[in-house]
């Protein structure tokens, strides 16, 4: 199953990746990481089809698709 | 009395804004003022932070080696500055960022939550507000009245700031004064 | 004078070049003195002045050339790499005698450096920076207020003396923040009738130029600009002493550094070493006949500066030999301070030197 | 262990970007990273970094850099080129460096037909100093020394680099792109690619211009800034390209 | 006494130029004169001559001249410009001095559709520093530092100055002229007038490309030069107007 | 040494730089330094070099960034306002620790000024120029053969330190003809292990780069230059000494200016006066150790430049009061002949005091 | 009558009005000026029809045309 | 011995190969020698001079305020350098372009009508070679044969040139020893 990991602390919240999910299940989350910023979260990882879409769009390598 | 203030954090916090209002408070209480910023190279995500001196005395060094007082918007900041603060200094912590309580016991600590006061007030840009109400109440360097006229200057064109901040201010207060 | 008010320091400067009756400004982004750019493009066109954004340093200070030789109260700003950048220009402007001022807001060198505030550029400003035997006026003002002075000073002695003048401050001046007054009203700028304006009924045309193609003709120009530099010497040498009277150290510093110096000062004095500070205004022309007396009096001299060692030559050529003469400095946009000098204050004082 | 899909390329250091939140300058750093893995190219590559935002990219970028003089990365990048002319030399600049202070030394470049490749992030501002207006800044876009929005009849209108270069011979590839949207994004390390192909087979100089947002200095969110590349930049900076050896026009 | 039908303009002193024997300098000096005269601007004409052979161009103009560092002339001539926006300011430039060293300035002053004329002489050459390269010196051509010809593979096809400055919106009238004989000699004449009354009217940038011989280091006589000019240059460099705001193609 | 043979000053450091091992260059014309540029343009594609006509000054001193950091043996030449169009790219250059030969024929300034010859440009070489805290070393030779030998220093002093090397000449030199001869075979350059070269293997990525955005580490890396400089001032400094011995005036004097002042120096001899002459060979380490112990035997010194007074600073900070310091200087591209000099050296010699 | 007047001393010889003049009457004169220059000069002032080509032509402003 | 010898006229006279020839041939000599060019401003039709210096003792200063000779290839260098010529020196004058006669009465004036004998010779470019004749003859500084071997090393690449050169330097000579 894909799966999009998370580097967390290294988000900053910019949403980019939230846009570009057709599954729309990349989502902000409601707490800070350690840079005070709300980081980017998978809602629905069963969702996932590996798209790699929010990945690419990630300004700040966030995020990995594992498989 | 010569009252030496950091304020650092995050760009984008605030900080800068926060030691603007002070000097102006304090040169409309016609104190010797000066205030001086130091930038990360960053834009935003870097660290930020302004020295300011209000003093009876005309000011010869407008930077700061040993703070009166010290605010940390976030963890940097408190590593970078807490050593330096004088003892009996007072040091303002940014504890919605920040859980690590000051290593130093010969100093007045004071945690105030303001991302959550912030929040709480329905605008999380003003928890630069919270925290400044808690600085000038705990040094006392100037008064509330000079800051909010400060601000009234400053944001002239913007009379529909005020009211929020004044209440970001006031909460920042009366944590310190334990209200 | 008007009630005070708080301005960063850039942007005191802006205003005071307003003041002053500058209308014409040109300039290229550079931090720590994007704030008085900033200031200009929204204050000149308010007083239907032109405000212009150059493609780059050089060509600000070659559109401060042409403007300059139209006649106008011009200026440009930059910091450390954009002023390398107009060096040439700079001889140009002298060469050609063209009255302008160039503000320099100082940060850590060399190469891109960093954007702290610095001192590293004193012999660049003072000495050599362009080419050819010329001098800048160099204003070295410690205050917001004495930018606001001091720039309104540069566009005096610029069009008094058809000399670029530049302003030479840090990072730390430029962005701090102090309460200031303005003086009412501007001072006039004199006639320039040697300014290419167009004929307009004129008869003989004027031209803006510092070619002489034939070398005696440019040794008689340089022996005028000699002597032209003799004048300002002679009338524009600025300084301040602090309790040099009776002082056994002398220190010497300027702009920034003059300020740690003062309260380095205050508190050896506090401390019950005699010291005293003596401060240049003008880095150019350097006050050598007023520091000289004080080698007499004085056991040592400190200069402080933020450099490795620029100002204290001018020292060192002043105290010529009649005492020793020490150097305190940080390096790299660091700031020193009245801790640290005084530090190196008392190691003079008992006998330990400095370096 | 899970099999990893989409990972950090090879040529970029695993540390975080100091951008602002939502900047494109990290989509295209990993962009150049990622063809430059896929060239097989990073053993003898040299990347010119420029001053502006991305000053600190050597701090980033997995191989050997030189950082350039504001607006020189084409000089220098030609320097390190002429002395190993075997190397894969590219220089990524933004649009106050190449368009504004850099003017005579990317045509040059261009007009020698120098065999480098040039990454040029135009996000009509300038993002580092904070946001002063840019040679690439849009009429009426109020920027801090535009405070009263660019007034073309002043400061003339903003220039179309690739347009420009597009005149000189030794320009042999030049494409605009976007990062604003995943087919964009593939249409930009495309282009890229081949930037970095044309060097490779001697044939001259590539330039890629890619539209970029700052969020910070236009004063919006990141998502707001796309939208206004989309409806402000993109009319006046058309996608697509300009020149190729191919002679595929645009 | 005679009527004088043919006289030096009122717009050049009566003082011999210090050109080489049929250097087109002369010529081009006294057509820029004749259009002053003709125009009737000599009393709020300023001349902005640049580093090149005509440096000494404010010895033969009759009017306000400022000297420019080399290639500024036209960020100089902006300068004056903007404190005298009722002046006519002209820049009078070289190819070295335009198009190699004062590129950023030229493009620019031509983006922001500066108010001022630009006479550029192109002759392929360096000519007051002795014969080296210019960025319009043509393939195969030798100098003094292309003593092989110049090879486009090492060193680029020349630049053509009007089609890249064509590009830029500022830019509002654009022409290549020659005097190579009479006829063309009436054509650039007409030209430099047409850049002049554009700047008058206020559009903006105007420039005129005049080809021209540098016989001395060319290393033929002047005729010689003439006829060399026609055959290589001119086909490299077709004359014509390439923007007007007439819409007139070339 | 091979046979003499007769060439300009400016074509042997062109020759003197090939025999070096220099297959690099980058620059752009100017008068009286075209000569070297033309030379390289038909030397360098012999010896499979690379020659490069740059747009500008700026970009010429640029690409000579990129190729030093490249690795190579590299050289840029200009004269005065070409070399300040540099200062920043030098200012840089210093900062990276790059090595380079950066070749400076002086014409007369400031501004567009004349192409006859000056050494008015002296501060710039050795004090100010660029920004920030920076040396370069400064040769400046006297002769044509001194031009092929200090050339070829030259490389292996900026190879030795990673520093940029200023060949400082005037167009005088340059220009004139005088039999040299040249040494065989080239010195090697050491290996370079931080160019960047491309990875080719090596794990860490070398940078090349003046940047360092916290101040500390600006400061840290400031302290290491600092501690460079000294290096090179304890082990490269260079001068000459003519009968100073027994000399009650010494005359100090560099480049084409120590000739004349020798030609000087011998009529005064011839006509019984005690007369020295003390030439430094480096500006840059200026040669104060060995200048100073001369003050306590010479009763004067007189500098003499081609300027209005750049290196006598230097002479007097050597002296420090000891002795008077006077000095005679011809400006705008003139050069003094021995006669002045003598005229001077009479009446310093006579008890009326020069300026 | 239209004659073509030389300011002889300014004249360098190029021989530029030479090859202009319809009638072919401007012609190098075999003799120096003062600056080591064989002037141009009119070989046949009466056939001159003031066309002015040779003013035109000349890069030192040597010809005036008289009518 | 040392000769100090200024060479001046137009530029494009030819004047600065005179001097180098020279030169050369000095250096041949084994002789110390130095040659140092001065431009006007002008590529054409300005002036041009340079200074030779052929030596037994090392060269000091290359430059030369007082010449032991001086050739005038036209007016303005006569009206320019005549009065700095040492007594006794030598003028040579080129009568081809000149009419004035030296006013100094302590100088040994000779009058070569250059352009006018290289006409003669067919090639009006050798005109300086025939002054070049008439220099050496009257100074002796170098010996004709060594001005030709400069020459023949000089020119090694156009062997052609060699004839009429030598012709044109035969004549200048045989002018001055009056032959
Ligand atoms: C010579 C010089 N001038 C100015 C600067 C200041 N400066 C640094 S970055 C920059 C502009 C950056 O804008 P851009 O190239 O568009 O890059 P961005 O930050 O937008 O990516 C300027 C003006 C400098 N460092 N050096
Ligand atoms: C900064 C600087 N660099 C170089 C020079 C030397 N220089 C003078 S004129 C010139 C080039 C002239 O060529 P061009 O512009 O084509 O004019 P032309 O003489 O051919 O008319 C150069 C390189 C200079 N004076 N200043
Ligand atoms: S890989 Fe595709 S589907 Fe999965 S979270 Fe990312 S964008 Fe959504
Ligand atoms: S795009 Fe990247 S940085 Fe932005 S919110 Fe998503 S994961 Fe975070
Ligand atoms: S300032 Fe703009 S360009 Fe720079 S990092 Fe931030 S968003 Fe990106
Ligand atoms: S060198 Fe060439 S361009 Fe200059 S005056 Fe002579 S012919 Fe004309
Ligand atoms: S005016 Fe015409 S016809 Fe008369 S001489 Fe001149 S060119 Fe010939
Ligand atoms: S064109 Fe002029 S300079 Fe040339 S030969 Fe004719 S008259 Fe003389
Ligand atoms: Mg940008
Ligand atoms: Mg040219």
């Amino acid at each position: 199953m894909p799966k999009p990991v998370f580097n967390e602390d290294r988000c900053k919240g910019c949403e980019l990746c939230t846009v570009v999910c057709p599954k729309k299940i990349v989502v902000i989350a409601n707490r800070f990481n350690s840079k005070g910023y709300r980081p980017a979260t998978c809602s629905d990882e069963s969702q996932c089809i590996g798209c790699m879409m929010c990945a690419r769009a990630c300004p700040d390598v966030v995020i990995e698709i594992h498989k | 009395m010569t009252h030496e203030i950091v304020m650092a954090g995050f760009g984008g916090q605030g900080v800068m804004l926060m030691g603007q209002l002070m000097t102006y408070a304090g040169m409309l209480e016609n104190k010797q003022v000066s205030w001086m910023p130091s930038y990360g190279p960053e834009m935003r995500g870097g660290t930020a932070n302004c020295s300011v001196i209000i003093s009876d005395e005309p000011i010869g060094a407008p930077i700061i080696t040993e703070p009166t007082a010290v605010v940390a918007m976030n963890l940097p900041s408190l590593d970078k500055f807490e050593p330096a603060l004088r003892t009996g200094g007072i040091l303002i912590i940014n504890s919605s960022l920040i859980e690590q309580k000051a290593k130093r016991s010969d100093v007045k600590e004071y945690r105030v939550p303001s991302n959550d006061i912030a929040s709480e007030l329905g605008n999380l840009k003003v928890a630069n507000m919270v925290v400044l109400g808690a600085i000038i109440a705990a040094t006392k360097a100037v008064s509330q009245e000079s800051v909010m006229q400060a601000f009234a200057k400053m944001f002239a064109k913007k009379p529909g700031l005020l009211e929020i901040n004044e209440k970001a201010i006031k909460r920042g207060a009366a944590l310190v004064e334990g209200k | 004078m008007a009630e005070k008010i708080l301005m960063k320091g850039n942007e005191a400067i802006g205003e005071a070049a307003v003041v002053a009756g500058c209308r014409h400004y040109f300039g290229y982004p550079i931090t720590p003195q994007s704030e008085l750019i900033e200031y200009m493009a929204k204050r000149l066109p308010q007083v239907d002045g032109v405000f212009l954004q150059a493609e780059s340093e050089i060509a600000a200070i070659n559109m401060v050339y042409g403007a300059a030789g139209a006649g106008a109260r011009v200026m440009t700003s930059s910091s450390s790499p954009g002023i390398s950048l107009k060096q040439e220009g700079i001889s140009y402007i002298a060469g050609a005698e063209l009255p302008c001022v160039i503000v320099n807001m100082v940060r850590g060198g060399p190469g891109l450096g960093s954007i702290q505030p610095g001192q590293c550029d004193y012999f660049q400003a003072t000495k050599g920076g362009g080419h050819g035997d010329y001098h800048n006026i160099v204003l070295v003002p410690n205050s917001v207020q004495e930018l606001v002075d001091y720039t309104i000073l540069a566009f005096e002695l610029a069009d008094k003396y058809r000399n670029p003048v530049m302003l030479l401050g840090d990072g730390a001046l430029g962005q701090m923040m102090e309460p200031i007054a303005f003086p009412q009203g501007a001072a006039a700028a004199p006639a320039k009738p040697w300014a290419t304006t167009g004929l307009r009924g004129r008869k003989e045309p004027n031209v803006i130029n510092s070619l002489h193609i034939q070398a005696p003709d440019l040794e008689k120009h340089n022996i005028h600009l000699q002597a032209k530099y003799k004048t300002i010497r002679e009338n524009e040498t600025r300084w301040e002493t602090y309790k040099t009277d009776d002082a056994e150290l002398v220190l010497v510093a300027y702009g920034i550094s003059a300020r740690v110096a003062l309260s380095a000062m205050e508190q050896a004095r506090a401390a019950g070493m005699k010291v005293g500070l003596f401060r240049p205004i003008t880095a150019w022309p350097f006050p050598y006949e007023a520091l000289a007396p004080l080698a007499g009096k004085a056991k040592a001299f400190l200069a402080v500066e933020l450099s490795a060692g620029q100002m204290v030559e001018d020292v060192r050529l002043a105290v010529n030999g009649a005492s020793p003469v020490y150097h305190y400095g940080r390096l790299g946009g660091m700031i020193c301070s009245p801790k640290e000098v005084l530090g190196e204050v008392t190691k003079i004082m008992q006998g330990k030197e400095g370096k | 262990m899970a099999e990893i899909a989409f990972a950090r390329p090879e040529s970029l250091h695993d540390v975080p970007f100091h951008y602002c939140p939502g900047c494109h300058h990290g989509i295209i750093h990993r962009l150049v990273a990622e063809v430059i893995d896929e060239l097989k190219v990073r053993d003898r590559t040299i990347g010119v970094v420029p001053v502006g935002c991305s000053v600190l990219a050597y701090n980033y970028f997995n191989f050997d850099t030189q950082e350039a003089a504001h607006g020189r990365a084409p000089a220098t990048a030609t320097g390190v080129k002429r002395v190993h002319p075997d190397s894969v030399v590219f220089t990524y600049q933004g649009d106050g460096d190449l368009a504004s202070i850099g003017c005579a030394e990317i045509v040059h470049a261009a007009a020698r037909g120098e065999k480098i490749t040039t990454v040029f992030v135009n996000n009509a501002i300038y993002g580092m100093t904070g946001g002063q207006m840019a040679p690439t800044t849009l009429p009426e876009q109020v920027t801090v020394t535009s405070p009263y929005g660019r007034d073309p009849e002043k400061v003339g209108m903003p220039i179309r680099v690739c347009e420009m270069l597009a005149t000189l011979d030794g320009a042999k590839f030049i494409a605009r792109v976007a990062v604003n949207n995943p087919a964009n994004m593939a249409k930009a390390k495309a282009a890229i690619k081949k930037a970095f192909e044309i060097q490779m087979s001697g044939l001259g100089f590539a330039i890629v211009e890619v539209l970029s947002t700052c969020p910070t200095n236009w004063g919006m969110t990141p998502l707001e800034a796309v939208a206004w590349l989309e409806k402000n930049m993109m009319p006046y900076y058309p996608l697509g390209i300009f020149k190729t050896p191919e002679g595929v026009a645009k």
